[in-house]
């Protein structure tokens, strides 16, 4: 990046700098009212302003927290960075939490300020006001709805604007000074990671560390203004979060808001961002997406997609890697641009995009080289709330399938005996908020972070990571069990949704499946096979069949492994419901919850290794709409062929 | 499949609705644009232009005209024609009356007296609908058949009926050559289509389509019957009268009572059906098919090296033009444009189905 | 909910229409038979009865469909007798269909820029050049019509063909082409029939928070009970083109003359 | 009383005092002979008969299919064809008989190809789909049939006679043949009459007309019905193309003596076999009235190149008609339902 940002340590300061150098340059489009509605850098500055006057009249003050919960717009934008203007923490929620996970955050930062998009927020936090006796003040934006609300906590965020605009007509130097107090080492937001192991922690990141790591990776992709990226995952995410807040302050690009959940496909077709962010479910959906709509395509259509898909498979990759390729493939992969790959990136709402990344859990392979072999510059980063994202990313022209890459600029690697990667880099948080033991234990005297995740780094010097060291586990016979390993490989199938592969201490691997509703379902209609929902279809022999293939075909795999040969799957299950993060199964960021999964369905365990070949569920399940209701069935059990170890080889 | 969409987003509502909103339509436009005002001249022969060309320009504005009423408004009329002679017969005695005018003020004129004669016949849509709508226009054909063959005046006492025009010079420009014509009525045809466009996608044209599709509804929600159907009226005329005229004095140059008749309004008709109601393109679409189908009938035969008598070929024609009628509206009602329609979308979705 | 109530019951203010004696026949079978009940300015006011008792032709006559034989309407104390649906639309009495009466060719976003044309003045000669006022006034009005696209929750459908759509949104898009007249008072006919249950609950929000944010009077038709008695303020009751109740939806709950009407009635 | 009478049907009162005035007109010149003047009125009724002979094919398949068949005429013209190309080489009566069935198997075919595709289209698509049948027709009937001019001999003396010249001095006279066209007809045109009151396929006719589905689902065969409607209009069409062109010679213009009729309909309301006699009889006499007494007028006053108003006489007619009772004589009103 060209220009100099020396000295402009707090996001507040970085935004005085663009307001400077590109007042009129785009900071965030948000497709409202059927159009791209467009804040330049000086509106959003001027709005952060008011919002930050208001907030300082209401009595805000340096280190206080402001709770910000609300999907990708503007103003939630706009409110962190007023409290930061302010020195104080921005403390983004989930916007899709239900109330009840609201409140540990607000207690644990005795929260007394709070920005909600919308009634629906608004809602849930007033359920939870008797808990969070502190929160004295609820700005909401979205005035829809909120009419007859009269607690006395709540107001506009309009008229908190009118308020700040005020406050600064009377003292118009006030912001500027507070803005100048602040430093690289205040705090600038909290994040709570929902956590594998369920109990929350706030994460507390410094202006520094977020400012660092966002400079180092946009230094190392070459970001500059005239990026774009659209914002459609929670705010509240780390991901999200430096991607549309941390990078954009450091780089001036500009974020595109959606007009609404369903509205995300068609919005990104119009944006074409050129940076782009998700983790891999969500390319997983898309190419789920494009191979069931390609089925239903002519026949010419599909015998064209299919031969151009194998030329890409063949030669995509390695273009993209500037890796020189026969003439005739060139010539071929060109043509399969011209009437594959480019209109299929078109439709992706792809064509414009340099730099993808997908994070926080492995991607599979195939899906992975499919971007790719499209030309989609898709790359795997390796980094975590604790870290400001960015530890380990892709270079280009040197991108693995099966690694996360080398270490950005700044950041160390080390292990422990046990594998556990241990990192030191200029993002690393300052600690756990209010819990110094849980900071201690994953923040050691030589700043070294314990990660919890266990891998390696190659010959290459990429960072490889097979899986959480708390997970890996041993069987009874002493051999090493990765679950995260076996279950990521077979989600990497499209029929298999989710998987949870238990064997710790026992004397094998056994398994409960997640099918795919949407891939199954079509699978089932191409042959005709009538179902009556979600349970009668994974209950049939056919379903169970196709996902034993599956499972012998990771089996296959592992048997070529053989530190891990011994965790072949021998017997699973499919599960009578999907897994969801409402029930507490999933995290937020839908990652399983083994332990807790393992305990609630612990007669299905016994089950399996019991020996039994069928057992009866009751099950409580919540509905869309809230209601709940419980469900009876009786899940088969099947068992899965294994094979012996192939000896020599090393494990990958 | 040409289509790359990504980032053509609209951040105003002026720039959302332009006439075309995607970048590849505006490109393919304009390469059409020059194509037809700079290729075309050098490589379409006198011939070409005079048996296909001319006369296809000028149907297909007359099919836009009617199109407006037709495919637009719902009001069907099967006596265009006669506003058609109108135009002409209104043109040639302003033109002999009134000589040092220049045509295009003649054209306006013809067209304006055009549009009163069609708000005229116009005026029983408010109490009557379709089918008897239809024989209301047919009054018209009839009418103005009869009218300009007998009334002596409107043909300047020429003895056989029939009238001549004079070849049209405005600004020193004579149009005389087929080339220089072409060039005249492509430009005429290109004014004319965007101020349908215009017309089409403003509130007037909001207001022809909301009588076409529900006409109780669209009166329920403030739509004044009288001014949608009687503007839908006087502006298909007004372009029905302009086609007459330039018909008359472009193509023809001279013509007999009954180059108007019920025929040509049949042919108009059929114009919209096969290329499209409601749809400017289809007017286009329709008019080169009606145009170029009897070609086809008489060279084909001859390429296939068979003898067919002329009245022979002109049986087939007539039942060809029925089939594809009847074939028309049982299989795309909404004619060849919807084609073209469908298939733009395929592009766009491309590779996918839908 | 309740809250809501509240907030209506306090703006309910002076009798704004009337209906007086009217009475309605086509041909030999009567429809109407000397109506007569008022609406009061903002209020939610209900029109229920069996299937076939002159609900629809009720609407019909209070917005110029059909002229009665006998009887008045007086709309804000103004008499008007033979006025042709598109004044009484001018006057600011705007509504919905019961079987959907959208215009089929046309993407939701003309059909609901089709209710603003009252409001646009350019004439056809601007419209034709598309200059200045005509332009303008197109992206005034579409400014209007994206506040009512949001208002119901329908941008996801904006361009597409009405035909496309399901039939809850349709009714949906409806009420929006109704909205975008900003009418003084909205005539509903059945905007809940055919609907499953979640649907409804969104048309009666709907229903409510036009009620309530734009001020409007509502005169809604069902012949579905339940869903009506908790939104409306008071209800008439028609059966057999004859009132046989009026009042507030408890005591009509308990006029006996409705229990008998709705006996048998399937809903 | 009197007063409401009037206020209901003024419309039809006010057409009826004009059409009497246009009745009466022609004396107000002293020159005019009542004989001549009984001869003209005649022949308007003979001219009138065989278009309420068409003009029942229209109301006909109107009835039963809410179809406006623009092809009327296109049949018209293809039975006479038929029949005069079939008289070359067989009795009369036979191709008439032939040329009857294949009018049927046309019938059959039309329903077929045309109809059932386009059911509950909206009626002017069904119109324009005619219109197809038309064009398809004409090309059709001229390919098979060839297209010069051919004669049907009706084997009937062509020679006018002299009539009651007992009552007016110079008598009348009347084209034979006429006189019994005009009989045939109007027998014809009381047969199809009794035929739709009384018997059972008229009254499952005059159901569907009624309401389709209704019709159906008391079991009434639709396409049936649609078929036996078409053939009684091509037979229709066979005897006033067979009258008409042993009167004027079968040729392609036969075609447009059925947009004659149109006017027709619209007079008399297109649902309404009443209506197509009584309107045919109206136009047919106002035409010939015109002709003869108003377009010398005409070409008197704006110096005209002939008259020919009969080419548009009726038309105007049926449009005055339309502004004031845009249901015709006797069709009925239909509401607006929303």
């Amino acid at each position: 990046m060209s220009e100099d940002l020396s000295g402009l340590d707090t996001f507040p300061k970085l935004l005085l700098h663009h307001t400077k150098v590109r007042p009129e340059r785009p900071a965030i489009r948000e497709k409202d009212l059927g159009i791209w509605q467009t804040w330049s850098w000086h509106r959003f500055a001027e709005e952060v302003r008011a919002l930050a006057c208001g907030l300082a009249a209401h009595g805000f003050k340096r280190g206080d927290h402001l709770a910000i919960v609300g999907d990708n717009r503007p103003r939630v934008y706009a409110a962190m960075c007023a409290a930061q203007c302010l020195g104080g923490i921005s403390v983004p929620l989930y916007q899709d939490a239900v109330a009840g996970e609201m409140a540990f955050p607000i207690q644990n930062a005795a929260i007394e300020y709070a920005v909600a998009e919308d009634q629906e927020q608004v809602d849930k936090l007033l359920e939870i006001l008797p808990q969070c006796p502190t929160l004295a003040h609820v700005y909401f934006d979205e005035p829809r709805g909120m009419r007859h609300y009269d607690q006395p906590q709540l107001m506009s965020c309009d008229k908190l604007v009118e308020i700040g605009m005020q406050s600064y007509r009377r003292d118009p130097a006030f912001l500027e000074t507070e803005i100048a107090k602040g430093t690289g080492s205040d705090t600038a937001a909290m994040f709570f990671t929902s956590g594998t192991t369920g109990v929350a922690k706030g994460v507390v990141l410094t202006h520094h560390s977020l400012i660092d790591r966002a400079r180092a990776a946009a230094e190392m992709e070459g970001l500059t203004d005239a990026d774009v990226v659209l914002a459609y995952l929670p705010p509240a995410w780390i991901g999200q979060n430096i991607f549309s807040y941390a990078q954009p302050f450091v780089t001036g690009y500009c974020i595109c808001c959606p007009e609404s959940a369903e509205t995300v496909m068609s919005d990104m077709r119009d944006i074409g961002p050129t940076y782009y962010f998700a983790p891999p479910r969500v390319f997983e959906a898309l190419l789920t997406q494009v191979s069931i709509r390609m089925e239903d395509a002519s026949a010419i259509k599909r015998s064209l997609y299919r031969y151009f898909m194998e030329v890409a498979r063949r030669v995509g990759g390695e273009i993209l890697d500037g890796r020189s390729v026969g003439a005739m493939d060139r010539l071929m992969y060109r043509l399969g641009d011209a009437i594959v790959y480019g209109p299929l990136r078109n439709v992706l709402g792809m064509s414009r995009v340099r730099v993808a990344y997908t994070a926080g859990e492995a991607i599979g392979p195939d899906l992975f080289r499919f971007y790719r072999s499209i030309g989609i510059n898709l790359k795997q980063l390796y980094g975590s709330t604790e870290t400001s994202v960015f530890v380990c990313v892709q270079p280009n022209g040197q991108v693995k399938a099966d690694t996360v890459g080398p270490a950005v600029k700044g950041v160390e690697l080390s292990f422990t005996p046990e594998r556990e990667l241990l990192i030191r880099s200029p993002g690393l948080f300052k600690e756990y908020y209010r819990n110094p033991e849980a900071t201690l234990a994953s923040k050691d005297a030589q700043g070294w972070f314990h990660t919890g995740d266990a891998g390696y780094v190659d010959a290459d010097g990429h960072l490889k990571i097979i899986d959480r060291v708390k997970d890996v586990g041993k069987l009874a016979d002493g051999s090493l069990f990765a679950p995260k390993y076996l279950e990521n490989k077979l989600k990497f199938f499209p029929f298999i949704k989710e998987a949870v592969a238990f064997g710790h201490g026992r004397d094998r691997v056994c398994a409960f499946i997640n099918m795919d509703m949407e891939a199954v379902g079509n699978w089932a209609e191409k042959r005709g096979m009538p179902y009556s929902g979600y349970v009668d279809l994974a209950s049939r022999a056919e379903v169970y069949d196709l996902v034993r293939e599956c499972i012998e075909k990771v089996n296959v795999d592992l048997a070529a492994e053989p530190e891990i040969a011994g965790s072949q799957i021998q017997r699973f299950l499919i599960l009578h419901k999907e897994l969801d993060a409402d029930d507490g199964e999933l995290t937020r960021t839908r990652k399983v919850r083994r332990l807790h999964v393992g305990e609630k369905y612990a007669t299905l365990l016994d089950a399996l290794y019991g020996g039994k070949q069928v057992v009866h569920v009751e099950a409580q399940v919540r509905y869309e709409d809230g209601r709940t209701g419980s469900i009876s069935a009786d899940l088969k059990i099947r068992d899965a062929k294994t094979f012996p170890a192939a000896a020599g080889r090393k494990a990958a | 499949m040409f289509y790359r969409e990504n980032g053509q987003f609209k951040s105003t509502y002026a720039s959302d609705q332009q006439m075309l909103p995607i970048l590849q339509d505006r490109i393919f436009m304009a390469a059409l644009l020059v194509f037809a005002f700079g290729a075309v001249p050098f490589v379409v022969s006198d011939y070409l232009f005079l048996s296909l060309v001319i006369p296809f320009l000028i149907l297909a504005l007359a099919a836009i005209g009617l199109n407006l009423l037709v495919g637009y408004c719902g009001q069907i009329s099967i006596g265009h024609a006669a506003f058609m002679a109108v135009g002409a017969y209104a043109a040639y005695n302003i033109a002999l009356r009134i000589p040092q005018l220049n045509f295009l003020v003649v054209l306006v004129l013809a067209g304006l007296i055009a549009a009163a004669v069609g708000v005229l016949f116009g005026v029983p849509s408010l109490r009557i609908k379709g089918l008897y709508l239809a024989v209301a226009t047919l009054a018209a054909q009839f009418f103005t058949d009869w009218l300009f063959a007998r009334v002596k005046w409107f043909t300047n006492y020429a003895h056989s009926g029939s009238v001549q025009t004079a070849p049209i010079e405005m600004l020193g420009w004579k149009i005389d050559a087929p080339v220089e014509k072409y060039l005249f009525l492509l430009g005429v045809l290109v004014v004319f289509t965007l101020i349908a466009k215009n017309l089409v996608r403003s509130h007037i044209g909001r207001e022809w389509m909301a009588m076409r599709d529900m006409d109780v509804a669209a009166e329920v929600i403030g739509i004044r019957p009288v001014y949608a159907k009687l503007t839908a009226f006087a502006i298909s005329s007004f372009y029905c009268g302009v086609a007459g005229a330039l018909w008359g004095f472009v193509h023809l140059g001279s013509w007999e009572p009954l180059a108007f008749n019920l025929t040509l309004s049949l042919n108009l008709l059929f114009m919209i059906i096969i290329g499209g109601m409601g749809s400017l393109l289809g007017s286009y679409i329709g008019a080169a098919f009606i145009v170029i189908l009897p070609i086809l009938l008489n060279q084909a035969p001859q390429w296939l090296g068979m003898r067919v008598s002329t009245a022979m070929t002109s049986h087939l024609e007539l039942m060809i033009f029925g089939a594809l009628i009847i074939f028309f509206l049982i299989v795309e009602p909404l004619g060849l444009a919807r084609l073209w329609a469908v298939g733009k979308e395929k592009l766009r979705l491309w590779p996918f189905p839908h | 909910m309740t809250g809501m109530a509240d907030g209506r019951a306090q703006r309910i203010g002076e009798v704004v229409l009337a209906v007086e004696g009217v009475s309605l026949s086509f041909g030999g079978v009567r429809a109407l038979a000397d109506v007569s009940f008022d609406v009061r300015e903002h209020e939610v006011r209900a029109i229920i009865g069996p299937n076939g008792a002159g609900k629809s032709s009720m609407l019909n006559v209070i917005n110029g469909v059909y002229h009665p034989q006998q009887g008045t309407i007086r709309y804000m104390g103004r008499e008007y007798h033979d006025m042709d649906p598109h004044e009484v639309a001018a006057s600011g009495i705007a509504r919905t269909f019961q079987n959907l009466a959208l215009f089929k060719g046309m993407s939701v976003l003309d059909n609901i820029m089709s209710g603003r044309n009252l409001k646009m003045r350019s004439n056809i000669l601007l419209q034709a050049l598309r200059i200045g006022p005509a332009l303008r006034e197109e992206i005034e009005h579409r400014e209007v019509v994206e506040e009512i696209i949001d208002f119901l929750e329908i941008q996801a459908y904006r361009k597409t063909p009405v035909g496309r759509l399901p039939y809850g949104l349709q009714k949906r898009v409806d009420l929006a082409r109704a909205l975008a007249l900003e009418p003084r008072i909205l005539l509903l006919d059945e905007p809940m029939a055919g609907m499953n249950m979640e649907e409804k609950q969104d048309m009666c929000r709907f229903i409510l928070d036009v009620n309530d944010q734009f001020g409007t009077t509502i005169v809604l038709i069902e012949h579905d009970m339940s869903v009506v008695m908790d939104i409306s303020d008071r209800v008439v009751v028609l059966d057999y083109g004859k009132k046989i109740g009026d009042g507030s939806p408890d005591e009509v709950r308990a006029n006996q003359a409705v229990i008998d009407a709705y006996l048998g009635v399937t809903h | 009383m009197l007063k409401n009478v009037i206020g209901k049907n003024w419309p039809v009162l006010t057409l009826g005092v004009a059409l009497l005035g246009g009745l009466l007109a022609p004396f107000a010149d002293k020159s005019t002979m009542p004989g001549f003047y009984v001869e003209v009125l005649l022949g308007g009724l003979m001219a009138g008969v065989l278009y309420s002979l068409v003009a029942l094919g229209f109301a006909l398949i109107f009835k039963a299919s809410g179809v406006f068949n623009f092809a009327q005429g296109a049949m018209v013209l293809f039975a006479a064809l038929a029949v005069a190309r079939l008289a070359e080489r067989m009795p009369l009566w036979a191709a008439i008989l032939l040329a009857m069935a294949i009018m049927v198997v046309l019938a059959w075919l039309i329903e077929r190809l045309v109809l059932r595709p386009l059911v509950n289209q909206e009626p002017v698509a069904l119109l324009m789909a005619t219109l197809g049948v038309a064009y398809f027709l004409d090309g059709f009937g001229q390919t098979v049939w060839g297209s010069d001019i051919y004669s049907i001999e009706l084997g009937i003396a062509k020679e006018p006679v002299m009539i009651l010249a007992g009552l007016f001095q110079g008598g009348i006279l009347v084209n034979k043949e006429d006189f019994v066209a005009a009989i045939v007809a109007a027998a014809l045109v009381l047969g199809l009459a009794v035929f739709f009151q009384k018997t059972p396929t008229g009254r499952a006719l005059r159901a569907v007309a009624d309401d389709h589905q209704a019709a159906q689902s008391i079991g009434i065969p639709l396409n049936r019905i649609w078929v036996i409607v078409w053939s009684v209009a091509g037979f229709v069409a066979l005897v006033a193309g067979v009258i008409w062109g042993s009167k004027l010679g079968v040729q392609f213009s036969l075609s447009q003596v059925a947009l004659k009729a149109l006017p027709v309909v619209i007079l008399g309301g297109f649902t309404s076999v009443t209506g197509a006699i009584v309107g045919g009889l109206i136009i047919g006499v106002g035409e010939k009235m015109a002709e003869v007494f108003l377009g010398p007028v005409l070409v008197q006053a704006f110096d005209l190149a002939g008259g020919g108003i009969e080419n548009w006489f009726a038309y105007m007619l049926a449009l005055l008609f339309l502004l004031v009772r845009p249901e015709g004589l006797f069709g009925e009103k239909h509401i607006d339902r929303v």
